[in-house]
């Protein structure tokens, strides 16, 4: 009944929601010319890099700030965490992960730097970097992690503060987030360079925190 | 600093900054930081209220860039009272918490950046102009909230956290999906350039962009029929946090609507009027079934969070009074007295919990001789969420019974009253029990006296704002048409 | 009919599947299956939409790339939890509601 | 009908039919599976809607990294289970 009830709703929620796609008139307004207008000033030449780490910074700022607290929250559960043991592997899987894990890191830096007039960034390159840390972790070559060391908790939270800092210091200019034109493209290759690091860290985390909350053997 | 734009800022990166402290140096040194970072912000949301009182309302735009381009800050009479509130009542909180949890403790552990975190999360929607920023927020709040659950528990807090998680996640899917819509029909999401756009021949696409922003904010604020995740995660969380759940996270989607109700929506909704009794109608079942369950609970903190449902329920019967300034200071006044009051209920309930060793109404017997001062605090919020003289929650009432009765509305005044008969009947099933002269069983647990003090100086703020309350409200008008 | 609004509309039609699905489904691992699929319609009902004459719009392209994220957030909260009651209990069904 | 709309119009199935079967398919490493096809799917159609930042976003943690934890909790799932049955 609940599941037949559930269904007929959706249904006949996406039809009127169809129909009214359908005849809807054209946006009021274009936000692309402004875009394009301020693109010289953002310090970056590829738009969505300049909306991402400029125009709309604050949202970034605070999306990492979620990423955080997914991890501080998962770290909360206590988990009943034993020792994570590596257990023997296939020899020529970890040969091709120890050789694709640099091969990884490299993709990851040329994504960062690329970021600012092409498609990439800081967040494609930090998932890339946590894809080469679960990569090493499924061929048992790094083991998950338990409660984080201070040194990893630094590491974790580096970038966001390096980001906070950053936008913090522009207050003293006069807003949130304002980079002087002059200096934008470096301040924000500094600030994608901090958070591809602990966006690594956070997303491998996110794996590598969980992935020892029961003996696997 | 005289420039309200780096005092809203401040709200949000204090918070933001200790708790990420509070993660690299541990719960000791972390709670002392979150206190006094709490301290400061106190400071800063007073000085910004007198500023505000005398500038009128202010914006500042992040990054440089004005809306719609970038994202604005703004704070109007509306954001400085949820700001005000929020950092009165977090406070105390934390003191109260740095001596609830044990040292070394999990939950302990992450308890403060979970809630430096929360409390950026509200900062930051009470100020921010911009929907989809308010997303991203509204997730900061609902994640954390859920962590702060979830932390260290058993499998009951897990599953409630999971209840709780789901249902924030559908809210907040909802009110994206809404988000999508209205950038689609006007290309922009901030709510200074919308408010004119909204006009009441909008295409439909952006009534069912409201309805769908409505919905999924009325299941983050636990409206009846949505309330049904609320009791678990809010009754068995620690004793802090259900506090900070109660009093302040679920009035963050209430202020969201309320905001988006008036502006930019406020077109709409006067061309179908009786849409406003929508959720008058839901408010008015909140109470009954909120307080009815309430009235039946066997467990202390469930019976508190049911009381939540019941009391949630009075902010929504403003809706179709919402014409009237009276209806808004009313609305807020609630607010303010629920938020006090329950997070002194939480707290007192937290201490009883813990002194004698279990979570009933039944064992309570006997523990006013003991623990006089808890269980004072506990009665002081109760005339509060009862609504008597000279508490704010009668002043909350009476507010709203006059606007109702000015309008002709005698239906709403009359479910005020009947919610503050039903509340009588729960709030003294735990006073009459805990004055019962049965001997202690068992030996009670010594606590630390700052938990019954914090407790107390929630409920007595509670009350003694029915004496200032209208002073207060008057802050409402910064920046408000009406 | 233009690609962004082709898959609007294939957006909605996610939407309202992994809504429904996070109502009607009862093993965690398939409801954070289902929530995903409703964020993932929402993106593309933001993009597809903002973009229905094919012309590329930057801005709420960012937005989605902010909102992956978030989405990512969520659904490695979601499974700690439903891990560790899993662990807890053995069930990957929530228990009936202990709300008395 | 041009070929490009030809190839969305089968892009958008792939998808549809790809959410449907993650949600309704009886085993659930098969599920887990096709929900990461679907996010192969979704770069796919972000490359489409000519955002290919959102697509190598998508790729590597909406179908990648989700996936990976996806995957690790139901093999988290089926250990446990074991054990309870053979301890």
């Amino acid at each position: 009944m609940k599941r037949l009830v559930v269904i007929a709703a959706a249904l006949a929620f996406s039809l009127a929601l169809i129909a009214t796609l359908l005849e809807l008139p054209a946006a009021t307004i274009d936000l692309r010319p402004a875009v394009a207008e301020n693109l010289a000033a953002s310090g970056v030449a590829h738009p969505v890099t300049a909306v991402l780490l400029n125009y709309r910074g604050y949202d970034t700022l605070l999306e990492i700030a979620v990423l955080l607290l997914a991890l501080f929250g998962i770290l909360a559960l206590g988990l009943e965490r034993q020792v994570c043991t590596l257990r023997a592997a296939e020899r020529p899987l970890q040969l091709l992960a120890r050789l694709a894990s640099p091969l990884m890191v490299v993709v990851a830096v040329y994504l960062l730097w690329a970021g600012a007039w092409r498609p990439g960034g800081a967040f494609q390159a930090g998932a890339v970097l946590a894809a080469a840390a679960v990569l090493l972790h499924l061929t048992e070559l790094l083991p998950g992690w338990l409660q984080p060391s201070a040194r990893l908790r630094w590491g974790l939270a580096g970038g966001f503060l390096l980001f906070l800092g950053v936008a913090t210091a522009m207050l003293a200019r006069g807003a949130l987030l304002e980079y002087p034109p002059a200096h934008a493209g470096a301040l924000i290759l500094l600030i994608e360079a901090g958070l591809t690091f602990s966006l690594g860290l956070i997303l491998a985390g996110l794996f590598l925190f969980m992935t020892c909350d029961e003996g696997g053997d | 600093m005289t420039d309200p734009g780096a005092l809203m800022v401040w709200l949000i990166l204090l918070p933001l900054a200790w708790a990420c402290l509070a993660f690299l140096l541990g719960s000791g040194r972390g709670a002392q930081a979150a206190i006094i970072g709490l301290g400061l912000q106190l400071g800063l949301t007073l000085l910004l209220a007198v500023m505000l009182s005398g500038a009128g309302a202010a914006s500042h735009a992040v990054g440089g860039w004005p809306a719609p381009l970038g994202i604005a800050l703004a704070a109007d009479g509306l954001s400085v009272l949820m700001l005000l509130l929020t950092q009165l009542i977090a406070l105390p909180l934390a003191v109260y918490a740095h001596a609830y949890f044990a040292a070394g403790s999990v939950e302990g552990r992450y308890f403060w950046p979970l809630t430096g975190i929360l409390l950026a999360g509200l900062n930051g929607l009470f100020l921010s102009a911009d929907l989809f920023n308010l997303y991203v927020t509204l997730e900061l709040v609902g994640l954390s909230a859920v962590g702060l659950v979830a932390a260290g528990g058993g499998v009951s807090q897990v599953a409630a956290a999971l209840r709780y998680l789901f249902a924030a996640l559908v809210g907040s899917g909802a009110y994206l999906l809404g988000v999508a819509l209205i950038y689609g029909a006007y290309g922009t999401v901030s709510l200074e350039t919308l408010g004119p756009l909204v006009v009441a021949e909008a295409p439909r696409a952006v009534w069912l962009a409201g309805g769908l922003m409505l919905v999924g904010l009325m299941l983050k604020t636990a409206l009846f029929p949505f309330h049904y995740w609320l009791p678990s995660a809010h009754g068995g969380a620690p004793a802090p946090v259900s506090a900070l759940l109660s009093a302040l996270v679920v009035k963050a989607s209430f202020y969201l609507i309320l905001r988006l109700w008036l502006d930019p929506f406020g077109a709409l909704v006067a061309r179908a009027e009786l849409l406003a009794w929508l959720p008058m109608t839901l408010g008015s079942a909140a109470i009954l079934w909120g307080s009815w369950k309430a009235i039946r609970a066997p467990r202390i903190k469930m019976l508190i969070a049911y009381s939540t449902v019941a009391q949630l329920g009075y902010l929504f019967l403003i809706f179709p009074l919402l014409g009237t300034a009276g209806a808004r200071q009313a609305g807020m006044m609630h607010v303010f007295a629920h938020g006090l009051a329950k997070a002194a209920m939480f707290t007192a309930a937290g201490v009883l919990i813990k002194v004698t060793g279990q979570d009933t109404v039944a064992g309570l017997a006997g523990v006013a001789g003991r623990r006089p001062l808890s269980l004072y605090a506990f009665g002081l919020a109760g005339i509060t969420i009862m609504g008597l003289p000279p508490s704010s929650g009668f002043l909350a009432k009476w507010l709203l019974i006059e606007a109702a009765l000015q309008q002709g509305h005698w239906i709403i005044a009359l479910m005020v009253l009947v919610g503050g008969l039903l509340a009588t009947a729960y709030v003294f099933r735990v006073l009459r029990q805990a004055f019962l002269r049965a001997p202690r069983a068992g030996e009670l647990v010594a606590v630390p006296r700052t938990l019954e003090l914090m407790a107390f100086v929630l409920a007595a703020a509670s009350v003694l704002l029915g004496l200032r309350g209208v002073e207060l409200m008057a802050l409402l008008s910064i920046g408000s048409a009406a | 009919m233009t690609s962004g609004l082709l898959f609007a509309i294939v957006g909605v039609l996610l939407f309202t599947m992994g809504g429904a699905g996070v109502l009607l489904l009862d093993h965690l691992l398939r409801r954070i299956l289902a929530f995903n699929l409703m964020g993932s319609g929402a993106f593309l009902v933001l993009v597809g939409l903002a973009q229905r004459h094919d012309v590329a719009d930057p801005v709420p392209q960012a937005m989605v790339l902010t909102g992956i994220v978030v989405a990512v957030a969520a659904t490695a909260l979601a499974l700690a939890l439903a891990r560790r009651l899993h662990a807890l209990t053995g069930r990957m069904e929530l228990p009936e509601a202990d709300d008395d | 009908m041009s070929l490009a709309l030809g190839f969305d119009l089968l892009l958008a199935s792939a998808l549809l039919w790809s959410a449907w079967r993650a949600l309704t398919t009886v085993r659930l490493d098969h599920a887990v599976v096709v929900f990461i096809v679907f996010g192969l799917l979704m770069a796919l159609a972000w490359a489409r809607l000519q955002a290919p930042d959102i697509g190598l976003a998508e790729a590597a943690i909406g179908a990648g990294l989700s996936g990976a934890l996806l995957l690790d909790a139901y093999g988290a799932l089926r250990r446990r289970e074991a054990e309870r049955k053979a301890p």
